[in-house]
């Protein structure tokens, strides 16, 4: 049987990858998905939790997590978007006119 | 144990797919990574006995989310990142912040993975409490959906409606010039 | 009156309907038409005001996620008198600026729904719903200017950061669920009293993720670098909007889940909270000191202000649980109030927001400057302004907790912090006037009327605190 | 009602100002008239009040105490005692003859400088009746606000420097003030079950020695920036240089004294121990602050400073009577605060009205005035004379009870206090010899009109308070004397006494007063290493 | 009615000085002196009353009200006269009269504002010095002694355009000042010790303890400190620099206050605590010497100095000196009258210089005189009456005062002080008899340039120059050199001593004030004393007229002689001519460096470059800070995750690992 912690490591993993793109990456659209990896992770946490403890709450809330995560895709890629128009560019740091 | 070979080709996929995701340079690419990884956790989430969330993952998260992705991505038609910026070295070797989040996000899965070890009581095999029955039947996720979660049902409606909103907002053309 | 399981959502019930309503309101204009879609939005909060006042001490819940207890309906009725005054100063930027009008009256509504939704929500899942749906129309409202490269820039900043500390704080959430098998709040609370729990690092890491969630929120050092950016490029009035309201729900959930749910680990969270805390109020008062933007300038402010609140958190004794619920009321109403003088100042082409723009103030506008005086007087923390017996109630409830310390750097700041107001009013009144800048906007109608309220009610609260104060004390008395 | 009226009608005045139009100056004349004839309706208060003051009482009197923020325990609590009640006096007298001084000098937005005024007389009368710590504090910081625009709008050249220094220097001391008021009201609470900044109410509190220690070291930072004590003391040049007249005035005439004052109804009453500890460490500070101020104030080539520099010494003359805590010492202290007020108060009045003239402040660029304005020259005389301490003015009396507490108490810092008599002398008349005597070295000098009868009418109450003060000093003494009794007997009681010296015991056959022959045995200091050690843990 | 006697010239003062400048000069010319003549008349009818009373008992006291009171302290507003200030009010007023009376000629070349201003500081100069020696305390004391330091400051001053007038007043106060500072702590160490100011409880206090023989305890400390308050007020070593710079006032003010009575105010204060200061005989030893070696030290001075009125301000120091050695010596009444008589004569040379100067139009320099006795010559005779009184010519008042003073310190076995007093009589009669034949005999030498404040034309004291027809005194002034020559030659019959058969009604008078409570001393000389008496009178005499004589011949016959003497000795001569350079030491040594240290020590550098510099290094430090932070604020988006991600690392951090 594999036990809860195996799977709360997995998504450990994927959460840091998520974080690490982050700062790895300098394309607004990758870090974006950078964030959906993070968001991802922590579903897999709820649903391992939520079989573990033996309710499905686990499972709504990766259901809502997924509506968020689909309202902030939009948003945020409307902003980046946005700042296309602006710069023609989607590297994060061709926006620092807003500093100190 | 056919189970836990199962869990570590998908645990494997998801990570591995994941890290492409960061690891080269076309969004393109990167999109089309997301998906798979998020296809192996669909399977994750079968393996834990939550068939509805693994369908949602599909159709919701590669099928919806990720096609927007997509579609910006070609909208913007900037497939790369910038080529002056970018070094052709490993992300890793990059300076600065870069090779500095890296660390600090390697710093936070040792943090988690000692946090995780010891706590004993997650030892335990997943599926120990409850049958696959109980948890995974989708009848059972719609019960408590609409009763327990009828506010966080109804509240997150009106998320949507201010994403709409938002994204009309920010992203229509402008008209009134 | 009210279905009994449905009261708690009838405050937030009236904005959301202002909001459609706005929506719909705009759908149907006729182009160039004038319309008073503001007035949809001040009805509909009144309705939450006085629905939140019809609650009062009846300590209603709803769908078992909502508790309309005093403590939160406090903070409704901050964040009601925020919109308000939010709505009454926007009236003349959005003509003046030729903003979408129906659209940003609406996300207004729809980010307090979201704050109220935060300051009632018994449930981290609420409390995270809650809280992208206020941070979503939050950072639309800051990229509203979509022709402004800068409001973008501000908006894609906060957009960033906050999904990014969200994902954290939902970590948390999960990790919370895992241990204690549920979200809601009284039951983690109960769970987490029962169990003893302190050897376990999972709940550690858990509070610490929440926290980050929250601090990033209430930009607390280190977690605040958004706060500058976000506050410059954005419209000053959303900033202002931003500073107080977001502010205040942030903290509202904040307090509730640390003080109340957490409350067994307070051993635990305190030392962390003290030494944000501290940072937080030294780093927004110094750096402040070296801002030449008006708006960065408040947003520093702003940085440091969460750290005043934080002391109060810190303290977590009955002094301060009220005190946070005062200091938020006060530093809602002067904060909006400054931030307004700066939005109605503005021009459509330039927002008056440098230091040097201000020069001379009292010769061309002699009210706002008094007026801005008393706001920047109150947020250094001078009688008799309501910033005064904020800061004396925070620093009481630190000195009480016996957190002599935080008190001392609190103070301290907040002297420093009175050098870069004093500048702003140096340059009104003690400097001489660019001839050949151009003379800031005159300011009429609603947006003087607002002001005009803010100062009354700072000058008022700070000479009788006694009514807000009793009402602060009496809110926190029902749920911790 | 009275005491509420002498800070509420000065405040009330500021708001009428406030509503009455001055588009581009047009009603200067009606604003100056109206402002002073509220400052002399308040003088008229504190002067009935005054005259109906019980000096045989100790008490506190004339006492309204209504909550205000019952939460807290916060009362809005008025009262005076024999000390305050001068210094009230002291406010109404000088704020009428500051508005005066301006006439001449402000003539621009003379509205706002009025309304300035008239609140900061208001926040200074407060200062000086509040009974309660919460509202004490809300007018000690109220105060800086006008005199922050009084400096920063209508000062000289560097007035925004000033302003800010001014501001900064005294919140900074003071914020460390607050939080030990809140510490005072927290142990309140802790022994009482209920929040109370009530003074009489926090003065009946047993505090640990530790605490005392540091809400000591608290209060009194507050204080000795204000007084200001050396080495607190740079503000102050920078701000009485850079102030108007009619600031340099108050700031002189008033605002220093309410450090004293507060050490006197704060500092020492409220942690005896700790001040027990402390007063050789103060007394040492005030003293090197006489000897220093004196030499400083000896070369300085601007006559403001220079007179700022003195306030620097003749305020360490104060805080060296307070530190005896006898009551000869006290009382001169006090004493010396009123003579202070008006002697520093008419320097810069008169020199205001000289800048005024001829727009420089420089020692240099003056010599011969006596020449061309005797009726000036015999003013500015009359005043130097009274801030040197010359027997028969009023600087005298407060400087001789002073050191007669001193060394009553520990000898040693009079020798030392004493140099500053004879530097007084020194850097007073070189100053005067310089401004006035000689030849008229300038041109610009050699026509300069004398006093006007508007500057007439400032002066002459200086002059004449100087000579009613040195000649009958008991007017003063006597109203304060049951009060100041009652405070060095509260700080001494505290005091484990321990009398070493028998033969110091001997003093003062001339006894009327000997009914009450405890009271003046100020006894050795108990070993200090001992008390270090109690205070210290 | 003791109130009435400061009161009168108070009053006056109060009249010139309010409405003075609009008075012609004969109104307040006649007003100051009138007001003056009535306090004489009164102290006199006082002095009648007291004189009525049985000796055990003659004290008037009036008090007036209690000035301060704090506490157990009081200390009332008291005025009294005894035996002693009987005589000073008496020398003040009747003094003051005259130099008044002699005023209103000497000054009449002023403006009418300028006349008034003056008689006004007169008047109020003379109020003080009657509080002085009327009050009955330490403090009302002290309210005379600061008084008087004030009005001379105003009058050394009183040509405030002259620089080195000024310069003088100043000095005058500033070092005054230094004596009052150890005076008032005299006077605390008093208070504390005895519990009382007034003079006769402390003489009661005082009378029953020992001695303090051969220890220093707290009688010597106060006393000394009182003598030091009297040094400077006294013009003693080492504070006596500011009498010889005071003569930059106008000459009657020299007379009225640098030789009659302000300068006497020390000695009168010693007199007044006789009691306090004869149970601290260290103290006393003290005084003796200083005073002693003041009076060698300034008849040095005086003997090369040029200035008319220098040379007989350093005559009014060496003779300070005398009565200070007499103090010291315990011969309080000896002191006393010396005091007494050196007013009659001192007043009466001042005011005889003064007529000279007046003569000459403000030329001072003996160099350039000589020859005035055809044409000054009451000038002439009264101002050698007083040199002959001054030389302690036998017979003249000086020389029964001052042969007491020699007589005693030698009686009390102080050889060597006997000695220097002896010396410095020589001297006296020797620099003064130089000035009377270098001014008045010989040829006329005045047609030398004007002396330097001539030359601006308003400052003067106005007289015009009427070089070539000199004429002699007016009425008013020559009147008064002849009353007070008269003085010089008949004051000193008062105290005629027991060996010349007379009585000395002087100290027998004097004897209550000095031991309280007891009757006039009854004094009966044993034989072998009054021949030593009469012995000690027969050196002083000769070396009264070996002085005279002395000076006769070089001044008088061999003129080259004094130059080629100050040539052989040029050294010494320039010495004595910079007076020991004690001004420079002075200046050099406490002066510069104060106001050095003051300046770039203490105010550039300590209260700049450190206090200061520490409160804005405060803002600096801020503002560095500031300017370090804000560059955390990179703008980089991905920066700022970092630093929520080291937030985040840290605080799971300090949860897993603390």
């Amino acid at each position: 049987m594999i036990p809860l912690s195996s799977y709360l490591i997995v998504s450990a993993i994927l959460f840091a990858i998520g974080t690490a793109g982050v700062f790895l990456r300098r394309n607004l659209i990758v870090i974006l998905l950078s964030i959906e990896i993070m968001l991802n992770a922590v579903n897999l946490s709820f649903v391992a939790f939520g079989r573990s403890l033996g309710n499905v709450d686990g499972q709504i809330i990766v259901f809502f997590v997924m509506t968020v995560a689909a309202a902030e895709a939009a948003v945020g890629l409307a902003i980046v978007i946005g700042l296309f128009r602006h710069r023609e560019s989607l590297n994060p740091e061709a926006f620092t006119t807003l500093k100190w | 144990m056919p189970e836990t070979l199962v869990f570590y080709v998908l645990s494997g996929l998801a990570i591995l797919a994941s890290a492409l995701v960061i690891g080269q340079r076309n969004p393109m690419y990167s999109v089309m990574l997301l998906i798979a990884s998020f296809g192996a956790l669909a399977g994750l989430y079968i393996q834990l006995d939550a068939p509805f969330v693994a369908v949602a993952q599909i159709i919701i998260y590669a099928g919806a989310i990720m096609v927007l992705f997509l579609f910006v991505v070609m909208l913007l038609n900037a497939p790369q990142e910038d080529a002056a910026d970018w070094d052709r070295t490993h992300p890793l070797r990059q300076p600065g912040i870069a090779r500095f989040g890296a660390l600090l996000g390697l710093l936070l899965v040792v943090q988690l993975g000692w946090a995780l070890m010891r706590a004993s009581e997650l030892d335990v095999p997943v599926a120990g409490r409850v049958d696959a029955e109980t948890i995974g039947s989708v009848r059972q996720v719609g019960r408590v959906l609409f009763t327990d979660y009828m506010f966080a049902f109804e509240a997150t409606s009106i998320l949507i409606l201010v994403a709409m909103v938002g994204a009309v907002v920010l992203a229509r053309r402008e008209t009134d010039q | 009156m009210f279905n009994s399981s449905f009261d708690a959502v009838v405050p937030m019930l009236c904005v959301v309907l202002a909001a459609l309503a706005s929506m719909g309101a705009e759908a149907f204009r006729a182009k160039d038409e004038e319309m008073p879609i503001g007035g949809l939005g001040i009805v509909g909060l009144a309705g939450a005001g006085i629905s939140s006042g019809l609650l009062w001490n009846r300590n209603a819940a709803s769908f078992g996620v909502l508790v309309a207890d005093n403590f939160a309906l406090f903070v409704t009725l901050t964040l009601v008198i925020v919109g308000i005054l939010t709505i009454m100063f926007s009236s003349q930027v959005l003509r003046r600026d030729q903003l979408p009008k129906g659209e940003y009256y609406a996300l207004l509504l729809f980010s307090l729904v979201g704050m109220i939704m935060m300051a009632m929500a018994n449930d981290l899942l609420i409390v995270f719903i809650a809280l992208e749906t206020l941070s979503l129309s939050v950072y639309v409202l800051t990229g509203i200017r979509r022709d402004d490269p800068k409001a973008t820039e501000a908006a894609f900043k906060y957009f960033l950061l906050g999904a990014f500390s969200s994902a954290f704080f939902l970590y948390g959430i999960a990790f919370t669920y895992g241990l204690t098998g549920t979200t809601r709040l009284d039951q983690v609370g109960a769970y987490l009293a029962a169990q003893s729990m302190s050897d376990n690092p999972l709940i550690l890491v858990a509070l610490g993720l929440l926290l980050v969630g929250f601090a990033f929120k209430i930009s607390a050092v280190p977690f605040h670098m958004w706060t500058p950016d976000a506050y410059e490029g954005a419209p000053a009035i959303v900033s202002g909007f931003m500073s107080t309201g977001v502010k205040a729900a942030a903290f509202a959930a904040f307090a509730r889940v640390f003080l109340s749910s957490f409350e067994p680990f307070s051993a635990d969270w305190a030392p962390i909270v003290w030494i944000l805390a501290a940072l937080t109020m030294i780093l927004g008062t110094v750096v402040g000191v070296a801002q030449s933007n008006l708006k960065r300038m408040l947003a520093y402010s702003s940085i440091a202000h969460g750290g005043y609140l934080l002391v109060g958190l810190v303290a977590a004794n009955q002094v301060g649980k009220a005190a946070i619920l005062f200091y938020l009321l006060a530093y809602a109403v002067t904060n909006l109030a400054a931030f307004g003088v700066i939005a109605l100042l503005s021009s459509r082409e330039k927002e008056t927001d440098e230091l040097r723009d201000f020069a001379g103030l009292w010769h061309t506008h002699p009210a706002l400057a008094a007026l801005m005086t008393v706001c920047l007087l109150s947020l250094g923390g001078l009688p008799p302004t309501v910033g005064f017996i904020g800061k004396w109630y925070i620093f009481s409830a630190a000195v009480s907790a016996g957190y002599y310390g935080l008190a001392v750097i609190g103070v301290l700041t907040s002297v420093i912090s009175v050098f870069f107001y004093l500048r702003v009013v140096v340059m009104m009144y003690m400097a001489d006037r660019d001839a050949s800048a151009p003379v800031p906007s005159q300011v009429t109608g609603l947006g003087m009327v607002a002001l005009a309220a803010s100062i009354v009610a700072i000058i008022y609260l700070g000479i009788l605190p006694t009514p807000v104060l009793d009402l602060a004390a009496e809110s926190i008395a029902t749920i911790f | 009602m009275l005491l509420t009226l002498s800070w509420t009608v000065p405040l009330a005045g500021a708001i009428l100002l406030l509503l009455v139009g001055n588009a581009d100056g047009r009603r200067d004349g009606l604003m100056r008239w109206l402002a002073l004839g509220i400052s002399l309706l308040t003088l008229a208060v504190t002067l009935v009040l005054w005259a109906a003051f019980d000096a045989a009482s100790a008490e506190f009197q004339f006492v309204e105490r209504i909550p205000w923020i019952p939460a807290f325990g916060i009362d809005y609590s008025v009262g005076v005692d024999g000390i305050s009640i001068l210094l009230v006096v002291l406010t109404g007298f000088l704020t009428p003859i500051a508005l005066l001084s301006s006439w001449g000098s402000i003539e621009r937005k003379v509205k706002e400088f009025s309304i300035f005024m008239l609140a900061l007389e208001a926040a200074m009368i407060g200062v000086f009746v509040s009974l309660d710590l919460f509202l004490f504090y809300v007018f000690w910081d109220a105060m800086l606000v006008p005199m922050y625009f009084l400096i920063g709008i209508w000062g000289y050249d560097q007035r925004v420097y000033a302003a800010i220094k001014f501001m900064l220097y005294t919140m900074a001391g003071s914020v460390l003030m607050l939080v030990a008021i809140l510490g005072l009201a927290y142990i309140h609470s802790s022994t009482t079950g209920a929040y109370s900044f009530d003074l009489l109410k926090l003065y009946e509190l047993e505090i640990a020695p530790a605490t005392q220690f540091w809400f000591f070291l608290a209060f009194t930072l507050a204080f000795a920036i204000k007084v200001p004590l050396f080495p607190f003391h740079t503000w102050l040049p920078d701000a009485h240089v850079q102030a108007p007249t009619a600031g340099s005035v108050i700031l002189a005439g008033v605002l220093l004294k309410m450090g004293t004052y507060g050490l006197l109804r704060f500092s020492f009453p409220l942690f005896p121990e700790a001040a027990a500890y402390f007063a050789p460490w103060l007394a040492l500070l005030a003293v090197v602050g006489i000897v220093y101020g004196a030499l400083v104030a000896m070369v300085q080539p601007d006559m403001k400073k220079l007179v700022a520099y003195s306030s620097v010494s003749h305020l360490g003359f104060v805080v060296l009577g307070i530190c005896a805590m006898n009551v000869q010492g006290v009382q001169g202290a006090v004493y010396q605060m009123l003579a202070h007020g008006v002697s520093t108060g008419g320097l810069f009045l008169l020199v205001g009205m000289l800048s005024d003239r001829r727009h420089t402040r420089l020692i240099s660029e003056y010599g011969g005035l006596k020449h061309v304005m005797p009726r000036l020259t015999a003013a500015f005389f009359i005043i130097t004379l009274a801030s040197i301490g010359l027997p028969g003015l009023n600087g005298f009396i407060g400087e001789f009870l002073i050191m007669l507490g001193g060394f009553r108490w520990d000898p040693r810092f009079v020798v030392f206090a004493g140099l500053g008599v004879i530097l007084s002398a020194v850097y007073m008349l070189w100053m005067f010899q310089r401004v006035y005597y000689g030849p008229v070295r300038h041109d610009h000098n050699a026509h300069l009109p004398d006093l006007m009868p508007r500057e007439w009418a400032a002066v002459l109450p200086l002059c004449a308070a100087a000579f009613i003060m040195g000649i009958f000093p008991g007017l003063f003494l006597r109203p304060m004397e049951a009060s100041v009794d009652a405070l060095v007997q509260r700080v001494q009681i505290a005091q484990p006494l321990q009398v070493q010296n028998v033969e110091r015991r001997e003093r003062f056959e001339r006894s009327e007063r000997s009914e009450r022959p405890e009271r003046s045995e100020r006894s050795e200091r108990p070993e200090r290493s001992e008390r270090s050690e109690r205070s210290e843990r | 009615m003791l109130a009435l006697i400061p009161l009168f010239p108070l009053l006056g003062f109060l009249i010139n000085a309010l409405v003075g400048r609009r008075l012609p000069k004969t109104v307040s010319g006649s007003v100051a002196s009138a007001v003056m003549v009535a306090s004489f008349v009164v102290s006199a009818m006082s002095v009648w009353q007291l004189a009525a009373l049985p000796p055990a008992e003659r004290v008037l006291e009036q008090t007036l009200y209690t000035w301060i009171a704090s506490g157990d302290f009081q200390l009332d507003l008291t005025f009294r006269v005894d035996a002693l200030s009987a005589v000073m009010i008496l020398v003040v007023s009747g003094i003051g009269s005259l130099i008044h009376i002699y005023s209103t000629a000497y000054m009449h070349d002023e403006i009418d504002s300028e006349y008034a201003r003056y008689f006004s500081y007169l008047n109020l100069f003379a109020a003080f010095m009657l509080v002085l020696v009327l009050g009955a305390n330490f403090v009302v004391l002290f309210v005379g002694w600061e008084g008087v330091g004030l009005c001379s400051y105003l009058l050394i001053g009183f040509w405030f355009k002259k620089r080195s007038a000024s310069d003088a007043g100043k000095k005058a106060f500033v070092v005054n000042r230094i004596g009052d500072y150890a005076f008032i702590l005299g006077t605390l160490l008093i208070v504390t010790r005895f519990g009382t100011l007034d003079f006769l409880r402390l003489a009661e206090a005082v009378g029953p303890m020992a001695v303090e023989e051969g220890v220093f305890g707290v009688i010597s400390i106060a006393t000394l400190l009182l003598f030091i308050g009297a040094t400077g007020k006294s013009a003693q070593i080492p504070l006596y620099t500011w009498l010889p710079d005071a003569m930059e006032g106008p000459t009657p003010v020299s007379a009225l206050i640098h030789a009659a009575t302000m300068v006497t105010a020390g000695v009168y204060m010693i007199g007044r605590n006789a009691v306090l200061f004869s149970h601290a005989p260290e103290t006393m030893l003290i005084v003796a010497v200083i005073g002693a070696a003041t009076a060698l030290f300034a008849g040095t001075i005086g003997l090369v100095q040029n200035d008319i009125k220098r040379v007989l301000a350093y005559s009014t120091v060496s003779q300070l000196g005398l009565m200070f050695l007499a103090m010291g010596v315990g011969a309080f009444g000896a002191g006393i009258f010396h005091l007494y008589t050196h007013a009659f004569f001192k007043a009466l040379l001042f005011l005889g210089s003064g007529a000279v100067i007046h003569a000459l139009a403000g030329e001072q320099d003996i160099r350039n005189m000589g020859g005035l006795k055809r044409y000054l010559p009451v000038t002439y005779w009264t101002f050698l009456i007083g040199s002959l009184a001054i030389a302690g010519v036998p017979f003249l008042s000086g020389f029964f005062s001052k042969d007491e003073i020699l007589y005693e310190t030698f009686h009390e076995g102080h050889t060597i002080l006997w000695l220097v007093a002896a010396i410095t009589s020589l001297l006296t009669a020797t620099y003064m008899f130089r000035l009377v034949f270098l001014t008045f005999h010989g040829e006329r030498r005045h047609d030398a340039p004007a002396p330097a404040h001539q030359e601006d034309e308003e400052s003067a004291h106005g007289a015009p120059a009427h070089h070539d027809h000199l004429h002699d005194a007016p009425p008013a002034m020559a009147l008064v050199l002849i009353v007070l020559a008269v003085g010089s030659v008949l004051a000193g019959y008062v105290g005629v001593p027991h060996a010349l058969g007379g009585h000395n009604a002087l100290s027998s008078w004097l004897a209550p004030a000095f031991l309280p409570g007891t009757g006039p001393a009854d004094a009966v000389l044993p034989a072998e004393e009054a021949a030593l008496e009469l012995t000690l009178m027969g050196v002083s005499s000769l070396i009264a007229l070996a002085g005279i004589g002395l000076a006769a011949f070089i001044w008088l016959t061999r003129r080259e002689l004094a130059a080629r003497l100050a040539h052989a000795w040029s050294g010494v001569y320039t010495l004595l001519l910079n007076k020991y350079y004690v001004d420079e030491i002075y200046d050099a040594v406490i002066v510069r460096p104060t106001v050095r240290i003051s300046q770039d020590g203490l105010w550039r550098g300590f209260d700049v470059r450190v206090v200061d510099a520490v409160v804005n290094g405060f803002g600096s430090v801020v503002d560095a800070s500031a300017a370090v932070l804000r560059r955390l604020q990179t703008g980089s988006v991905r920066a700022y995750a970092g630093s929520l991600f080291i937030g985040v690392v840290m605080i799971l951090g300090y949860y897993l690992w603390r």
